[in-house]
């Protein structure tokens, strides 16, 4: 499997870590929901066909890389820098609260 | 002059003459020719012996599907077993065996199987040897005692113990176009590529490329094929951006159009070129490929079909044409197509007698009547082989009138000697790559065969693969798929080489078996014979994978490139379905068997990258005994004459608490985080807080992951505003820079931090004990290093002996400890110059065994502790869980199951019986060495702690802190050891910490 | 249906062999069950077999898209083991291992369990200090394990790279007699035949398209050949999980599939007399009975249901091989294939009732489904038939990750990859 | 100035190794700049980066994934997303960029202990470091001056190409004396020279 990083081009699938379900989005930080935190750390999306992913091209520019993967086929449709992606912004420290 | 070796002929050096050992008997045979052909030359006919019923076989075949004349080649002690005769090139001092078979290949003792043959029909095994349902014998222990019979008689060559001093190698290469195969389509579309400016590999498995263009006898442009063929060769060799692989197997086809081969660049020599491997494992990334794999000749099922002599027509006419060899003298033909007539006037012309044609179809064309009058055969059209006659060796065969539709017809048999049997079944497209590809195969009526669909996404196929059987319409194929594999547009007209017209069809009767009395073989090498196809259908075994899987028809060696389609014909006639609705076996990696070394190449051994810290020459010249920590090396102990492994470290930490000890702390995982939300960014990883950290100092730091169990720790020192160095444990440095840099890209990307690993870019050398601060502040210059200037946390710069370097006073053994940090390339002169600075006060080195004695003295965790399971309170660290902020893990860490009683905590152990302790013991309330049970915990850590004078131990106990004082036992039932311990806290040894606070 | 035997095969062999009646039935679909079972590979059967063999529950069909067991049970390196470090799973899996040991017997079907052994290779004084917290947590459940040092691996596997100048040198492993090997099909086809003698319907060819509802409750299937309704529907489809789960509205599952590659060697003398892994990195190889050398490593590393694998584990596979036995090199490798694993969270299995009403599922069986195909039978029959766990599958539930109870065998966390 | 000490220090053999009867495939050389410094930029910062790095070293950087030049004494590459590698025959080049890569254009990391540089120079370069890395090394590729990132095997690799058959190797200082064995074997082959 090759994969074309949007900065290296196209490399061998062995530079790359596999960082999985690209579809989780990170609770807020600050929220104590246990259903939402225990969708995001276990439950995954797992599709036969195209799948939203996370790529690290760990042995290269170590940028990490969100995939359109079809799991059926392994053909990679679309490959954008994950910090592009529009990641939610989330993280955030919850204003107020302190160190 | 051999016995079979025609006068003339042949595309072998004559000139040349090779001499070779087979079973212990010296041959000679000439350059250019196989073990096989060389051994037929010689008038050898046994070539092995069958998998399950040891039946004599010679070679069926001239290539890579042979499965009968499987040999073990010699390189000294190094064994190289089940290689096809037919794909080993001779040379002197070739050194072969034949394989399965005892005492000798012509008395082979296992013989006697074949009188089981009924009994041991396909899948017999799995219906008794289940012994008695009691006594000695019973469970599964009278099938190992048949296990071990069945064993021995199975399986083909031996494999040796002698390590394979060859070298093997990858390499990498990438290309516009992959023609995989050098046949007149794959040498037509490589040239047409070529030329068009396209980057182009040609890989051809045999030792010259041409394909059937050097054995076919035919003519283009009105030369032999073989001339033509090496002319494009030439002209392929004169582009600049051709590279011609010869004796290279395209084995794998593989995602994005990666494409795996092997070339065998030494096999053929007798020792290989300096530095030069053995086998080069090709890794091809092409934008597209060109298949021109041809096709594989199929047998045709018969009884008798097995006994050496009987061989392929197409290997026959190879085995004339390009290697001057007669099969045999008189040679009988049979066919259900017309491709076999041209091989019994090739072999005609080479000085064979024919001494007849047997088709199965009723009639035959004009022009295979002509062949066959050219040939001076008898022509006997609806007729049949039933039989063949001799013991190892073919004497005559038996024919009778047959019919499609009634079969044979056994009133008329005759009898005609014969010494070898050609044989032609049809052809079947060599449609692997393709299929590994993802293409599911077609079946053609016509063809009698299984054929590549429209080209797939990166591959386009020519010649023999698509089912066009003519040579020249192969080169125009060939042509096409050039150009357009190179992104050409079509051409409306090419001027094709003239190639005599072949009038002959390739269409074969759908005949695969002829029925008659006796064993018909499907599948030779595993002794498939027709009647165990019939039986899977009987017992329910239909669909094809069960077909395979029950009587492992295809899974020999060969893979069934030959008994594939026979089978799936006889087991679609048993159901009264088409052959496509039985199914096709999809096609996995690797092509043809591949040798283990070339994949592995130099990935393992001396080869295999390790990682050496800056002074690791000085260990080795002090005596350290190194121990191999992930990739990393590090001093275990530096052991003096004559001591123990014990005694050597307990001498080091006790030195070191003594007066002062110095180890290497490099591998230590250190990385750069740097940028204005540095600190903010630190909070946000760790359990506890950073941002309040002063430039100039130190703080532990407790990572967690998302799910609230502990990850790693380490100290992060703050050297600016926006300038932290963050260390982490040596075995998690990877993974800690990986998580923090997921995080940095994909959850925070709007913050402003850089991460980059600067574990190499220092070297470290930590120095503890009592007289540690003298020790340093005799040799550093630059800066003060009393508690006032270089309170405990805190960091300072300075020089060593001219270098500069950076002191942390931190500590991990309890002592009043120092960090030195100084740039790599300095760290050996730093290192010598502190060892210098020491010896006046008695510094010792010391390794990680007193490293993790004085740790367990001191109850600090390492990866023995933070083990993937354990929560920060398990290991009495929830005062770094800060409540101020949240923080990776912070949401998860107090799920029920993470908080509930009885969880395994840290605690320390006395050992009362002053034996030692070992990781891995288990802790239970009670011994009982008969029936050991209720385990509480086990221990991960164990040492003599020359500070306390005993044996102690950090352990892992359901219920820790509350046992505190209490007895317990260890209870180590593998390595025998129990005894009484006392549970403790785990801060052994100066639990206020007076020592290293100073 | 006749017995096998010795007996029987020679007096078949006397006839001809033309006596010989089918392992199982071809039977059509009935319109309704007591239990539906989705998935005809191990674990499918064999809880069909111990529906109906230990519950009295015999109106079963079991339902197989393609062939029977055409997923993981036929696609394996075969190794039966119980040598794990939590109690939790090595319980389960010692269970599991008695009943191997009577497998044969119970199923009058040979399934070759040979009880070579495993052995767990140590490169470090840490990693036997590891094999040794493992092996005495076996042996405080009763299971056997023991220690052996490197002069007793260097004469048990002859050909093993025992020197100290090994780029990782041997020193010691944990070794499980009874453990070993079986042939993997005849497991998929002695429960077929063991079930189908107790009246399960076995249909193959026969794809689940959908789930038929009453409100929350599962009430049957829709499939290629027509619908069927069940008082329970389970579903036993490893590395199909995702796909099937999603017929039945759940996409989430703490599951991810991923693509497990093995590999065989052709036939050797016999070479290796047990099942051995390598301490430093991921491998494991044993020898079959045919004498091919049957070994594997690391998952791909991604998500996939193609059957398909990489070349870069196919790489790094081989190499540790020869790190292990250097002799090796010249071999070559005949076959390779690729299995789709259901990979949890935690490296442990789920078998439970639910997640819906009506519904039973087992899954998350990440490598070691082959060996624990009799007792995860046995404990999902179970589960079917009285509505509960039995005590051995009673951990393996569905919200110990919410609950924080999670059977973490190598501590990875959750990243189902690593397991 | 003490001097660093090279960890190729005991492997390193100068002279001609390997199959070199038929003249040398390569040359292999530890180059040992006084400086390796790595700037990063912040996202938007880039331009100004390679402002800068154009001000202290003269090199001219070209827009573009990779980017690279090089001079006698300097030599500077782009090998991630707003990330470069800057080299400097002598030492002391993070002190020179520091207070020129202010904290609002990004940050600035001393290296010069922690890569090791090697240099692959000749007519077999390509064909060696093709045993090595997935990587496509041929010039249409691969153009004078650029650099990548790449792995071979757990070696983090950054490359520049110094010449039409000239490569330069930034390794892991850890990694250097293993990663110089496996290059000296992949060499052998085509015969090569150390110097």
């Amino acid at each position: 499997m090759l994969i074309t990083c949007p900065y290296c081009g196209p490399r061998d699938v062995s530079e790359f870590a596999y960082q999985g379900d690209g579809n989780r989005t990170r609770p807020d930080p600050a929220s104590t929901d246990p259903e939402a935190w225990n969708a995001y750390v276990y439950d995954r999306l797992n599709p036969a066909g195209l799948h939203n992913e996370i790529w690290q091209h760990a042995g290269g520019c170590r940028a990490h890389l969100a995939v359109v993967r079809d799991t059926l086929t392994h053909e990679i449709s679309s490959v954008r820098f994950a910090r592009e992606h529009g990641a939610p912004a989330h993280g955030r420290r919850k204003p107020g609260a302190k160190a | 002059m051999s016995p079979r070796r025609t006068p003339s002929g042949g595309r072998i050096d004559r000139l040349r003459t090779i001499r070779f050992i087979f079973d212990g008997t010296a041959y000679t045979g000439h350059q250019g020719d196989t073990l096989a052909s060389a051994l037929l030359a010689n008038g050898v006919s046994l070539f092995g012996r069958s998998f399950k019923y040891h039946r004599p076989r010679g070679v069926l075949t001239a290539g890579v599907d042979e499965p009968n004349a499987l040999v073990t080649v010699l390189r000294g002690e190094v064994r190289e077993p089940n290689i096809p005769a037919t794909m080993v090139e001779i040379h002197d001092g070739l050194t072969a065996v034949s394989q399965n078979r005892f005492p000798s290949l012509a008395y082979d003792v296992s013989a006697i199987n074949q009188l089981g043959g009924k009994f041991i029909s396909a899948g017999f095994y799995y219906k008794t040897f289940m012994g008695p349902l009691i006594g000695p014998l019973k469970g599964t222990r009278f099938w190992m005692l048949c296990e071990k019979i069945i064993r021995r008689a199975a399986g083909l060559g031996r494999a040796g113990h002698a390590p394979d001093p060859s070298r093997y190698e990858r390499m990498n290469a990438f290309c516009d176009v992959l023609v995989v195969g050098s046949g007149p389509a794959g040498l037509a579309a490589a040239l047409e590529a070529a030329q068009s400016g396209a980057r182009v590999i040609l890989a051809e498995l045999d030792p010259c490329f041409g394909g059937s263009a050097n054995w076919s006898g035919e003519k283009i442009d009105g030369e032999p094929a073989a001339t033509w063929a090496s002319d494009v060769v030439g002209e392929l060799k004169a582009h600049g951006n051709v590279r011609l692989l010869k004796r290279t197997t395209v084995w794998g086809y593989y995602d994005g159009n990666t494409l795996a081969a092997i070339e065998r660049v030494g096999d053929h020599k007798d020792a290989p070129a300096r530095g030069a491997p053995r086998h080069r494992h090709w890794t091809i990334r092409a934008k597209s490929v060109v298949l021109a794999t041809g096709a594989f000749e199929r047998p045709l099922v018969f009884p008798g079909n097995d006994r050496p002599g009987v061989m392929m027509a197409s290997a026959a006419m190879r085995y004339a044409n390009q290697y001057g060899v007669l099969p045999g003298e008189k040679i009988a033909v049979l066919a259900n197509n017309d491709s076999a007539y041209r091989a019994a006037v090739a072999l005609a012309k080479a000085g064979a007698r024919i001494v007849a044609i047997a088709d199965l179809r009723p009639d035959v064309s004009a022009a295979c009547r002509k062949l066959a009058t050219e040939a001076g055969a008898e022509l006997l059209t609806g007729h049949a082989v039933i039989g063949t006659e001799g013991g190892k060796k073919l004497s005559g065969v038996k024919l009778a009138p047959f019919s499609a539709a009634s079969g044979v017809s056994k009133g008329n048999a005759r009898d005609i000697g014969a010494d070898c049997l050609v044989v032609s079944g049809g052809w079947s497209p060599t449609i692997h790559l393709a299929s590994q590809a993802g293409a599911r195969p077609l079946w053609s009526d016509d063809l009698q065969a299984f054929l590549p669909p429209e080209a797939g996404k990166g591959w386009i196929g020519a010649g023999a693969f698509n089912g066009t059987f003519s040579t020249a319409e192969a080169i125009s194929e060939g042509f096409a798929a050039g150009r357009k594999a190179a992104g050409q547009p079509a051409l409306e007209t090419t001027t094709l080489p003239d190639v005599e017209p072949a009038p002959l069809d390739p269409n074969p009767a759908p005949v695969f078996e002829i029925k008659a009395k006796g064993k018909a073989f499907v599948d030779f090498q595993h002794d498939v014979t027709a009647d165990d196809v019939r039986l899977a259908h009987l017992e329910g075994f239909v669909s094809v994978e069960h077909l395979k899987r029950y009587t492992t028809l295809g899974m020999a060696t060969d893979q069934g490139k030959g008994s594939n389609v026979p089978g799936l014909a006889i087991m679609a006639e048993a159901l009264g379905k088409p052959i496509p609705e039985v199914g096709t076996t999809r096609f996995r990696p690797p092509y043809a068997p591949v040798s283990v070394g070339a994949l592995a190449a130099e990935r393992f051994g001396d080869l295999k990258p390790d990682r050496l810290t800056p002074m690791h020459d000085w260990h080795l010249e002090n005596g350290a005994t190194m121990y191999s920590a992930g990739l990393w090396f590090r001093p275990m102990i530096y052991g003096g004459p004559g001591e123990t492994i014990e005694q050597a470290y307990v001498r080091e930490a006790g030195a070191t608490r003594e007066t002062a000890g110095i180890v290497d702390v490099s591998t230590l995982g250190k990385i750069a985080v740097q940028g204005p939300d540095a600190a903010e960014f630190l909070d946000r990883v760790y359990s506890n807080v950073f941002s309040t950290l002063p430039v100039g100092k130190a703080r532990y730091g407790l990572m967690l992951r998302e799910d609230g169990l502990v990850f790693d720790d380490g100290t992060t020192w703050r050297l600016g505003e926006h300038d932290f160095l963050m260390t982490t444990t040596t075995a998690n440095a990877g993974k800690v820079m990986q998580h923090l840099e997921y995080f940095l890209d994909v959850v925070w990307p709007d913050l402003k931090v850089h991460l980059t690993s600067v574990t190499d870019q220092w070297a470290g050398a930590a120095i503890g004990g009592p007289r540690a601060r003298e020790i340093l502040a005799s040799c550093v210059t630059g800066t003060r290093v009393d508690n006032e200037a270089l309170p405990f946390m805190g960091i300072v710069h300075g020089e060593i002996a001219g270098a500069p370097v950076m002191i942390c006073r931190l500590s991990f053994s309890g002592e009043m400890a120092f960090e030195v940090y100084s740039g790599a390339g300095h760290g050996t002169h730093v290192w010598e110059a502190l060892i210098e600075a020491g010896k006046p006060f008695g510094m010792v080195p010391y390794g990680l065994e007193a490293l993790g004695t004085m740790r367990i003295e001191k109850g600090h965790v390492t990866g023995a502790e933070i083990d993937g399971r354990t929560s920060a309170r398990d290991l009495h660290l929830g005062w770094m869980l800060s409540k101020k902020k949240p923080f990776i893990g912070s949401a998860m860490m107090d799920r029920e199951g993470l908080s509930a009683s009885g969880r395994l905590e840290l605690v320390g152990l006395i050992s009362l019986d002053n034996r030692p302790l070992s990781g891995g013991a288990h802790i239970v309330e009670e011994v009982d060495t008969a029936n050991p049970h209720g385990s509480l915990g086990h221990i991960t850590a164990a040492c003599f702690s020359p500070a306390l004078g005993k044996y102690i131990a950090l352990a892992l106990v359901s219920g820790g802190k509350a046992r505190h004082g209490k007895r317990a036992h260890v209870s180590d039932p593998l390595r025998n050891r129990f005894g009484p311990v006392e549970i403790v806290s785990h801060h052994f040894f100066d639990p206020e910490g007076k020592r290293m606070h100073g | 249906m006749a017995e096998y035997s010795a007996f029987s095969l020679l007096k078949n062999a006397l006839s001809g062999n033309r006596d010989w009646k089918p392992a199982w039935r071809k039977p059509s679909p009935k319109a309704s069950y007591d239990v539906v079972i989705i998935g005809g590979g191990g674990h499918g059967l064999s809880t069909a077999y111990y529906l109906a063999k230990e519950f009295g529950i015999t109106n079963v069909a079991v339902l197989e898209k393609g062939y029977l067991g055409s997923g993981n049970v036929g696609r394996n390196t075969t190794a039966v083991r119980s040598n794990y470090l939590l109690p939790q799973n090595t319980r389960f899996y010692e269970h599991s291992m008695k009943m191997w040991e009577n497998l044969s017997h119970d199923l009058n079907y040979n399934v070759m369990f040979s009880q070579r052994g495993v052995l767990n290779l140590a490169h470090t004084p840490g990693q036997l200090d590891d094999l040794a917290r493992k092996g005495n947590a076996m042996r405080h459940l009763g299971v056997d394990a023991e220690l052996m040092t490197p002069a007793e691996i260097g004469r048990r596997v002859p050909g093993l790279d025992m020197s100290q100048q090994a780029r990782f040198p041997i020193y010691g492993g944990l070794m499980q007699e009874r453990a070993g090997t079986a042939r993997h099909d005849a497991v998929a086809w002695g429960y077929a035949r063991g079930a189908d003698r107790r009246g399960v319907d076995i249909i193959e060819n026969c794809e689940v398209t959908g789930f038929l509802r009453d409100g929350d409750r599962v009430t049957g299937v829709s499939t290629s050949r027509g619908e069927i309704r069940a008082r329970k529907v389970a579903v036993a489809v490893a590395g199909s999980t995702g796909r099937v789960m999603q017929l039945a509205g759940i996409d989430r599952m703490p599951i991810e599939s991923h693509v497990l590659q093995a590999f065989v060697s052709e036939s050797l003398k016999p070479f290796l007399d047990t099942v051995l892994t390598f301490g430093m990195g991921h491998f494991y190889v044993g020898q079959s009975d045919k004498g091919g050398l049957v070994y594997g490593g690391d998952l791909d590393g991604y998500n996939s249901y193609a059957q398909r694998g990489s070349l870069p584990i196919v790489e790094e596979v081989m190499s540790e091989m020869l790190a292990l036995f250097p002799s090796l090199a010249p071999v070559r490798v005949l076959r390779s294939w690729g299995g789709v694993c259901d990979m949890s969270m935690d490296g442990s299995p789920i078998i439970t009732t639910g997640p819906l009403p009506g519904m039973y599922l087992n899954c998350g069986w990440c490598y070691g489904g082959f060996k624990a195909t009799p007792a995860s039978g046995f404990c999902f029959a179970h589960t079917i038939a009285k509505d509960a766990p039995h005590e051995f599958n009673a951990p393996f539930t569905l919200d110990r990750f919410s609950r924080g109870t999670v059977i973490d065998d190598k501590g990875q966390g959750p990243t189902p990859r690593m397991h | 100035m003490v001097e660093q000490l090279s960890p190729l220090e005991p492997v390193f053999r100068p002279g001609s190794h390997g199959n070199f009867v038929d003249g040398v495939g390569v040359t292999l050389s530890e180059i040992a700049p006084g400086s390796i410094v790595q700037l990063a930029a912040w996202p938007g910062e880039e331009k100004k980066l390679m402002a800068t790095i154009g001000s202290v070293t003269g090199l001219k950087l070209a827009d573009g994934a990779g980017t690279g030049a090089s001079s006698e004494r300097y030599t500077a590459f782009g090998f991630a997303p707003g990330k470069f590698l800057v080299s400097d025959a002598s030492e002391g080049l993070a002190t020179a960029f520091a207070g020129k890569v202010t904290a609002a254009i990004g940050t600035i990391t001393d290296l010069s202990h922690g890569r090791t540089a090697i240099r692959i120079g000749g007519p077999k370069s390509e064909w060696v470091l093709a045993k090595l890395f997935a990587v496509d090394f041929a010039l249409a590729a691969f153009p004078q001056g650029s650099g990548i990132s790449t792995t071979h095997h757990d070696v983090f690799t950054q490359i520049q190409r110094s010449g039409p058959d000239s490569f330069d190797l930034y390794v892991f200082r850890s990694f250097a004396r293993s990663f110089w064995k496996m290059l000296c074997h992949a060499s052998d082959e085509v015969g090569y020279e150390v110097r």
